[in-house]
């Protein structure tokens, strides 16, 4: 057995994190669980930025702090972790908006009611039929529209009904 | 060039023997006498002495000149005792299509009649043809296949080397059987004539017929009757050595169907098909795998 | 610039001219002229006898050389072609131009559909290798679908459907051209054929298979067949002529160039089919005669005279297959032979239903009857057309059937044989059906005043009736096309004579055969109306209907389920397999795209992100 | 109506040919032909009633009529013979006729059993046409209820004879006095009675036109007939080479 | 501030302009909303005078540099520690494309799109808001596009990619509708949890390296990236980067997106930004991960979403659906293409990506009024003939027909899997063939549909729509015409995009290195 430095243990933190977020995202049915994972999941990517400058023993790279000569962590990734979180916060900022807005429009957070509705809404809009939910009962289906040559006669002695021209295709079983 | 003035005539005169001997035969079977010796011709005679004739227009005409001119044509494919007539010039591919020309010409007669018990009857009649069809190019294909010529002069050629033992019958018994067993079909005589059902759709195709239209088809009878007893011979038995052998085959051949044909009630239309893709084809086409292997 | 070039250049002057002046009256006339102009240069290229004629274009994409030339193959396509755009923008031309019109349709687009469709096929037919003949092969595809679909409507969806075919066949077939690629690292003919020998059996089951396939959809070799009768029958008139007499053996053509030209019949004999004992060739013999059969009864079910005939088309081209496979001179003589006869004949028998249409408003064949009194020429067109579909003597149709059982009579098929005949029989019952209900019997009380055809359309119906006719007594002018094409592709030559073929094992006169039938028929008319009385015409009406009182509200005629007894046997017989399995097909592709889509429906895609990253991280660490 | 019913049949009996032609190729045909016609007879049989019982044992074995030169026949077309066996209802008499008239002359009607000849056991019947030859002309009445095979082969053989000698053709009967038939027709089945068979223009066509051909009765006919030309079939090319 | 932008280098005082297409949209866009409550007019000006500003700038870059590609440290600050901007013909391209479209496709008053049926009246100063949001955040993506297409550092590149994002997603919802809304926050989670993926993987590489220069990046890679880690970096990279790209299966969000935001804004998405995106990871393949793994993944990812984006678009019901899906297949044929690797490889996935550029945004600019369902399409060529014969056109050169550039695009594609020939690429070439079929099913399907009669077609299409779509249709006719310019230039291109070698030179000059 490998013994732990306390960077693997950071490191193994760090991919947990992002683990967990995702699986909570990929599990929760709930769009603000969902964001919350997500808040958890880049929680989890920032700090593997920040490990990845990181050295055992190193100063903080700060001008003024500490001792000039002893080795500094690498102070790019904090940089750059600093930068995503502020992109991280902007767009969780953005989801909660928005999920202000959705709740205000469709009454639910819930996963598949919302993505249901949508669905509906979308298909109206279009002016198509929706597609049945996953979730819908599967009865309650409408009988199949008569075919339209059912009723037309196809000639011969006496059948006389309107004459479709031209004549319908007529392979009966080719 | 005199032949084939010649060859249509002897097959006319032949064919008027064998009317007779159709009904002779006929009323023997039934123990009548039978009509006297030349009522095929007073037949015709009669009918063209007709003196209304109802005709339904100039293809109802053409349909009848059609079907007597395409066995005249025809005819003259099929090698007589010392006449050739033109059968180096078609072969038998050329003769098997040729004899489906009068059926096409009476078929168009027939349709012209706006009759639809014609129309039923045509439609009876080329059904039948599909059906009859099938063993005969099985059976012209093995002959052919067998002689290694589509030439009918070649084919008799060769059977009248040897005899008896070079005869088609003699080296080619299965497909003889199933030659004859098509010609019955092809000749329309009992189990097979349901497209002529007299008491169903009034004789079909020639419901519209009367006077010299029916006069045209009996003449056409005529040649039909002597076309496949020849076509048989020739295919079969070796063709005519001479006059003599040649009418006593012909002859021979088209009693058997004849025999036959009035023990029997008819079938129905989809039977004939049945019938006659059974077993006539089967049995070609089993004599013919004896052929090439 | 070489003769070919011009050609070309004048076949797309005529859809440029097409375009520009497509709406005018003239355009229909204009086009006739252009069309026999197209025709005159052809016969100047002299590709037929002399050595191939090159263009002097050349395009290089992908360090792939693409060049165009005509040798006598394509002259004998390319005459068919221009041949079949003459006599059906002649057909065009005139009254029916301006009925087109008057019901809504645009004559413009019809014009610019056909002519794009000849000069596409003019490209493809002069492709010099494999990726120029693919092109050219999409470019007819989609020509045909234009000219499908202008007809609107039914027209539209037959249209869409043979788009779905074709495009499908147009995909195998590049799939195969990249195994040919991969294979010898060339598409030039020349090259990919000195390579082609090398390839192991396999390789050559799965061309056949690709482009073999892609080849045959066009051309409604049998699972293929589907689409073409609605396509081809839907298209208006003349349309459906062209389509009718040359647009499915575009497929003929680039089959003999893969089967022929390329593998060659000998390798096709050598590879055998596993676990049977069929060799490559007797397997697409195969095809080709069940192609022959199954449309035929196909069509002998049809109660549209237009489907009928395009039914037939498709099993007509079973006809040429079989006898190119069979391989020797006569065969593949009369394989190629059927192409021409085909052509006119369908040409002729689409322009006199068209005819029948553009009178009365109908195609279908149980609300017609008796129009003989009222159309006799286009009856007489259409008797000829169906002499000759039906291949019996004395019509052009009877020569090249003729060779084609004579050569498997030769060659010792019997099986094949009588698959063939049983498809002439079937021909002969439902060309007869389709005279029958159409000008036999009672004419009805609606078509009391109709008319012989306009003298516009009637004219290139004649003439393809003559031609017909002509050819099938002289057929030796025609023949000795064919036997330059046969030795242009290495096969050997047919005997021809002026009458027919020379062959001391039973060959053919026509002329004699002809002389004599008439003849006959000269007999018969002597004994009929020499020998007999005058005759009387009556009324239709008076008629034997068992002592009935017939009238003229009351159809006396016989049309619908013709064959009832014939369908009482082998009714039961049409399963719809082929259509089953189109279905099949499509409720795949539905099911496919239902399951597409409900992955795109999906409520959690994270999952989905997860479990690509998941896979993705086990992938490359494993 | 009245005056319909009391025309009466004004023509004189026909002159039977007489003589030999001039041409004595013609006479060896004429005689041919009569010969043939006599010895070729196509029956239609009408079997209105009981007469048909005894027509089977005519034609088989015990008789034969075939020896004759006597066969049935199933369409008007194809007869010679109209026989007609037994009563004749009003209703079944438009069917005798329009048959009649559909077949090819020269044509002979046989009258088999009393009903045909006078009504027989059916006189007082509203509904049976009592004498068959006042609708058309008969040739030859068999009598019995119903006549035996031998009578029905007698009566054959006297008009196989008359055939021969020329004398059996009321056929022509019809034509020259189609107004007398037609007034009797028109008396039972009311004035606009019309067959298929445009019977006139046949007279016409074949040179069998009489005086008494036409009248009051064919003029009445004229006024309800529908037309019954044939429909010809010709190529307008002056109409053709117009536009359209 | 662009003074400070010289540099000691040979470009002194054209290169320097390389920043302003990323800097002047990016200044214009947040300018715009207080210059709206000073002059409507002028911030209506604004948006448009920018693009135009910058396509004529970069036009002219490329023009006069566009032979050798050249780069530009920002701040002077020379790599690997400052951060640069790298230009090669591809990238000017790309760069030029951006404000091209974004001009194509500028969201006028004509407000269609999914929303454009039911969007609420609103005041006055609303709309006038609402418009200057919209310009602002159009220019805003145009800004982070440019950016995507020039950058040089990896890390810049996904700061880029985020600002695109949150354009993107700004425009998506602006529309208003709830299901526009709910489309958006879909889309931004997966795009959200992409981007956690794809720092993950930024973060790997720099404890790899430790540096993120992507020239840097090309020199150590043989090294130390060449390995399960960098494979495994390079996948969570690959989701991160694909969700724009529209890559399998981090594209659930389109046919929602793409039906719910205004068509003009889906054009931009499907035919721009997913190209923008695609060149960042086609950036990433060839100079960091030339191992076959990586290829491999690009290559099945692709062959998974053309599969699935062609036969969900069979089944779709509403036009602008239809046209996401088939962005998808689209999409996967670029993967698939650029998975083949080589010049050829480069080639044609370039060629298929510029053509859907243009193809799948003339569409989607038809879109505009034809928004609806399928059904509702029956009959629009006789209102719109010239719309009808647009969407045949490029129908056709979508699936291919011969001489339309289309084709030439599938064929290098197939040509490029067929020479490779593993099993792998020949499923991919298969599959590609066989959807190509099932695409032009459904195409045709709709143009069928277009010309039939129908008493009651939709609306026709605004004369800009119509415009647009036209012209991009002539550019289409134009490179079938001039196919021969048109492949050497981006022959040219895909030689220097795969010239791995040629980058690091450029980035690090070696007769600097060598004076060193």
């Amino acid at each position: 057995m490998m013994s732990l430095t306390l960077e693997g243990v950071v490191l193994i933190g760090a991919l947990g994190l992002i683990v967990i977020g995702a699986l909570g995202m990929a599990i929760s049915n709930h769009l603000f669980r969902m964001l919350l994972a997500l808040v958890l999941a880049e929680s989890g990517a920032n700090l593997l930025i920040v490990l990845s400058g990181y050295r055992v023993g190193a100063s903080a790279p700060i001008l003024g702090f500490g001792d000039p000569t002893a080795p500094m962590v690498d102070p790019v990734p904090q940089v750059l972790v600093l930068t995503a979180i502020v992109i991280g916060v902007g767009v969780q900022a953005l989801a909660v908006a928005l999920l202000l807005k959705v709740y205000r429009v469709y009454g639910t957070l819930n996963v598949r009611e919302l993505r249901d509705r949508m669905d509906a809404d979308v298909a109206t809009a279009a002016g198509v039929e929706a597609d049945a939910s996953q979730d819908a009962p599967a009865g309650e289906r409408p009988l199949p529209p008569v075919p339209a040559h059912a009723s037309v006669g196809s000639g011969g002695f006496g059948r006389r009904g309107p004459v479709p021209f031209p004549p319908q295709s007529d392979e009966r079983r080719p | 060039m005199i032949e084939l003035i010649l060859m249509p005539l002897a097959a006319f005169v032949i064919g008027l023997a064998m009317v007779l001997m159709m009904r002779r035969i006929g009323a023997r079977l039934q123990r009548r006498v039978g009509p006297p010796l030349l009522q095929p011709l007073w037949d015709i005679i009669k009918l063209h002495g007709k003196e209304t004739q109802t005709s339904h227009g100039l293809i109802h005409e053409l349909g009848i000149v059609m079907a007597i001119g395409g066995f005249v044509a025809a005819v003259t494919l099929m090698p007589l005792p010392g006449m050739n007539g033109l059968a180096e010039q078609g072969g038998l591919i050329a003769l098997v299509y040729m004899m489906m020309i009068p059926s096409l010409g009476l078929a168009l007669g027939v349709g012209q009649c706006a009759n639809p018990n014609g129309s039923i009857g045509i439609s009876r009649a080329l059904t039948a043809m599909l059906a009859y069809d099938i063993p005969m190019v099985i059976v012209v294909f093995g002959v052919a296949f067998f002689y290694g010529s589509t030439s009918l002069v070649q084919i008799i050629d060769a059977q009248q080397a040897g005899g008896f033992a070079t005869w088609g019958i003699a080296e080619m018994p299965l497909l003889a059987f199933a030659g004859l067993f098509a010609m019955q079909a092809m000749l329309g005589k009992q189990p097979f004539e349901i497209y002529v059902a007299p008491a169903e759709i009034a004789t079909g195709p020639m419901v519209e017929m009367g006077g010299k239209f029916l006069g045209g088809l009996f003449i056409m009878q005529c040649f039909q009757l002597y076309a496949a007893g020849a076509l048989y011979t020739l295919l079969f038995l070796g063709g005519g050595e001479n006059w003599l052998t040649f009418l006593i085959k012909v002859f021979a051949v088209v009693a058997i169907p004849m025999s036959i044909a009035f023990l029997f009630p008819r079938y129905r239309t989809e039977d004939v098909v049945r019938l006659v893709w059974k077993w006539p084809a089967m049995i070609g086409l089993l004599g013919i795998a004896f052929l090439m292997y | 610039m070489t003769s070919l070039d011009h050609l070309v250049l004048v076949s797309a002057l005529t859809l440029a001219l097409m375009l520009l002046f497509g709406r005018m009256r003239i355009a229909g006339r204009l086009a006739v002229v252009l069309y026999a102009v197209q025709f005159l240069l052809l016969m100047q290229t002299g590709a037929l006898l002399g050595e191939p004629v090159a263009s002097s274009l050349t395009l290089s994409v992908l360090d792939l050389q693409m060049h165009w030339r005509y040798d006598a193959l394509s002259w004998f396509f390319a005459m068919i072609t221009i041949g079949a755009g003459f006599f059906c923008a002649w057909y065009a031309a005139g009254v029916w131009q301006e009925r087109y019109r008057e019901e809504g349709h645009s004559p413009r687009l019809f014009h610019v559909a056909l002519a794009a469709n000849v000069l596409t096929m003019l490209i493809l037919l002069g492709s010099g290798d494999l990726l120029s003949l693919f092109i050219g092969w999409e470019l007819v595809s989609w020509a045909s679908f234009l000219l499908m679909a202008v007809g609107g409507g039914p027209a539209g969806r037959a249209a869409l459907r043979y788009l779905v075919y074709a495009f499908s066949g147009g995909m195998a077939i590049l799939a195969g051209l990249m195994l040919i690629y991969t294979q010898t690292g060339s598409l030039d003919y020349a090259r990919v054929l000195s390579l082609l020998g090398e390839l192991s059996d396999g390789q050559v089951w799965l061309l056949l298979l690709l482009i073999g396939g892609g080849f045959a959809v066009k051309m409604g070799l049998l699972p293929f067949h589907l689409w073409q009768a609605a396509a081809y029958a839907e298209t208006p008139g003349p349309g459906s002529s062209f389509l009718g007499a040359i647009s499915a053996r575009m497929g003929l053509y680039a089959l003999i160039m893969l089967l022929v030209a390329m593998l060659g019949i000998g390798r096709l004999t050598a590879m055998e089919v596993p676990f049977t004992f069929l060799s490559a060739r007797d397997l697409i013999a195969w095809i080709a005669a069940l192609t022959v059969i199954i449309p035929t009864y196909i069509a002998l079910q049809q109660h549209d005279a237009r489907y009928l005939l395009a039914w037939h088309g498709i099993g007509q081209g079973g006809y040429m297959l079989l006898g190119l496979m069979v391989g020797n001179a006569v065969g593949s003589a009369g394989g190629l032979f059927h192409v021409f006869t085909y052509g006119i004949t369908q040409a002729a028998l689409l322009m006199a239903v068209f005819a029948v249409v553009h009178r009365t408003g109908t195609a279908d064949l149980n609300k017609l009857g008796g129009l003989v009194a009222r159309m006799p020429l286009t009856f007489l067109v259409l008797l000829f057309g169906i002499i000759s579909l039906a291949g019996l003597p004395p019509m052009a149709g009877f020569v090249s059937k003729w060779m084609v059982y004579r050569s498997l009579v030769a060659e010792g098929m019997p099986l094949l044989f009588v698959a063939a005949v049983v498809g002439t029989l079937g021909t002969i019952l439902s060309v007869y059906k389709l005279i029958h209900n159409i000008f036999l019997g009672q004419l009805r009380i609606e078509h009391e005043q109709v008319r012989e055809a306009p003298l516009s359309m009637l004219l290139p119906m004649l003439g393809l009736s003559t031609l017909i006719f002509l050819v099938g007594v002289t057929p030796g002018p025609a023949l000795s096309w064919v036997a330059a094409v046969q030795a242009s592709l290495g096969l050997p030559p047919v005997p021809y004579t002026l009458g027919g073929i020379e062959d001391p094992r039973g060959g053919l006169d026509m002329l004699w055969l002809v002389g004599i039938l008439m003849a006959g028929f000269g007999v018969g008319a002597l004994i009929f109306f020499g020998l007999g009385g005058r005759s009387k015409r009556v009324h239709q009406l008076d008629n034997y209907a068992g002592g009935h009182f017939l009238t003229a509200d009351v159809r006396y005629q016989y049309s619908d389920n013709f064959y009832a007894g014939l369908m009482h046997l082998i009714g039961p017989w049409y399963r719809g397999a082929f259509l089953w399995l189109e279905k099949a097909l499509t409720a795949t592709v539905a099911f496919l795209s239902a399951v597409m889509n409900g992955f795109y429906r999906y409520a959690q895609p994270a999952l989905f992100v997860l479990a690509t990253a998941v896979a993705l991280l086990a992938l490359t660490t494993a | 109506m009245t005056e319909l019913i009391k025309t009466p049949r004004t023509g004189e009996t026909l002159p039977v040919k007489a003589g030999k032609r001039t041409n004595p190729l013609a006479n060896v045909f004429d005689e041919l032909v009569r010969f043939a016609q006599s010895r070729s007879l196509f029956m239609l049989h009408y079997c209105t009633g009981c007469g048909a019982i005894e027509l089977p044992p005519s034609m088989t074995s015990r008789f034969d009529m075939e020896r004759l030169g006597i066969q049935p026949m199933v369409s008007p077309r194809q007869a010679d013979i109209l026989l007609v066996t037994g009563y004749v209802s009003v209703k079944t008499l438009k069917r005798i006729i329009l048959t009649y008239e559909q077949m090819g002359s020269p044509k002979y009607v046989i009258g088999i059993c009393s009903c045909t000849v006078n009504g027989g056991m059916y006189w007082q019947s509203y509904a049976t046409a009592k004498k068959l030859n006042d609708y058309m002309p008969v040739d030859i009445y068999i009598a019995g209820c119903m006549p035996r095979p031998e009578a029905v082969i007698a009566g054959l053989r006297e008009l196989m004879e008359n055939i021969r000698q020329g004398k059996a053709d009321s056929w022509k009967d019809y034509y020259r006095h189609y107004d007398h038939y037609l007034g009797h027709q028109q008396r039972l089945f009311g004035e606009t009675w019309q067959t298929p068979t445009d019977v006139i223009a046949e007279a016409r066509h074949y040179g069998l036109f009489g005086p008494d051909t036409l009248g009051t009765h064919t003029a009445l006919l004229e006024q309800h007939q529908r037309p019954l030309e044939a429909l010809e079939m010709k190529v307008d090319i002056p109409e053709l080479m117009a536009r359209r | 501030m662009i003074s400070d932008l010289a540099v000691p280098n040979l470009f002194v005082a054209q290169a320097g302009q390389l920043v302003l297409p990323v800097v002047l949209p990016l200044l214009a866009a947040f300018l715009m909303q207080p210059l709206a409550r000073v002059s409507t007019a002028l911030a209506r000006g604004l948006g448009p005078l920018v693009l135009i500003l910058c396509a004529w700038i970069t036009a002219q870059l490329w023009i006069q540099l566009g032979d050798a590609p050249f780069t530009l440290a920002i701040g002077g600050f020379a790599p690997p520690l400052g951060i640069l901007f790298y230009a090669d013909g591809i990238a000017l391209l790309f760069a030029l494309a951006v404000p091209v479209f974004a001009l194509l496709f500028w969201p006028g008053s004509e407000s269609g799109g999914g929303a454009g049926a039911d969007s609420r009246p609103g005041s006055d100063q609303a709309d006038r808001d609402q418009a200057a949001r919209r310009d602002a955040l159009v220019l805003l993506l145009v800004a982070a596009t440019t950016g995507l297409a020039l950058s040089g550092d990896l890390f810049n590149l996904y700061v880029f990619y985020e600002l695109a994002a949150v354009a993107s997603f700004g425009l998506v919802a602006l529309s208003g509708t709830g299901r526009a809304q709910v489309a958006t926050f879909r889309y931004l989670m997966i795009s959200a949890f992409g981007s956690v993926l794809a720092l993950a993987g930024i973060a790997i590489l720099y404890m790899q390296t430790g540096t993120l220069n992507l020239g840097q990046l090309a020199q150590l890679a043989p090294e130390t990236l060449n390995n399960p880690i960098g494979s495994a970096a390079f996948a969570l990279m690959l989701i991160g980067f694909g969700v724009k790209a529209e890559l399998f299966p981090v594209n659930t969000w389109v046919p929602e997106v793409y039906a719910g935001a205004p068509a003009r804004v889906s054009a931009l998405l499907a035919g721009l930004v997913s190209k923008l995106a695609v060149l960042v990871i086609v950036r990433l393949l060839v100079l960091i991960f030339p191992q076959p793994e990586a290829a491999q993944m690009l290559l099945v990812l692709g062959v998974l979403g053309v599969l699935t984006g062609e036969f969900a678009a069979w089944r779709a019901k509403d036009f602008p659906r239809m046209l996401a899906f088939s962005s998808i297949g689209q999409l996967g044929i670029v993967f698939v293409a650029f998975s083949i690797g080589g010049e050829i490889g480069l080639l044609a996935g370039l060629a298929v990506a510029l053509h859907h550029l243009i193809v799948k945004s003339a569409l989607f600019g038809l879109a505009v009024r034809w928004n609806g369902s399928l059904e509702a399409l029956a009959g629009a060529a006789r209102t719109s003939p010239l719309g009808a014969a647009l969407f045949v056109l490029f129908a056709l050169s979508l699936v291919g027909v011969p001489p339309l550039p289309g084709f030439w695009a599938k064929l290098t594609v197939i040509v490029g899997l067929a020479e490779r020939g593993t099993p792998l690429d020949i499923t991919a070439l298969m599959s590609i063939l066989l959807v190509t079929a099932v695409e032009a099913s459904y195409l045709f399907r709709v143009a069928i549909r277009l010309y039939q009669d129908n008493p009651d077609p939709v609306a026709r299409h605004a004369r800009r729509d119509l415009g647009v779509s036209a012209l991009l249709g002539a550019v289409l006719v134009a490179a079938t015409l001039g196919l021969r310019p048109v492949a050497d230039v981006l022959g040219a291109g895909a030689a220097q995009l795969g010239d791995r070698a040629g980058y690091i030179e450029t980035v690090f000059p070696s007769h600097v290195a060598g004076k060193d």
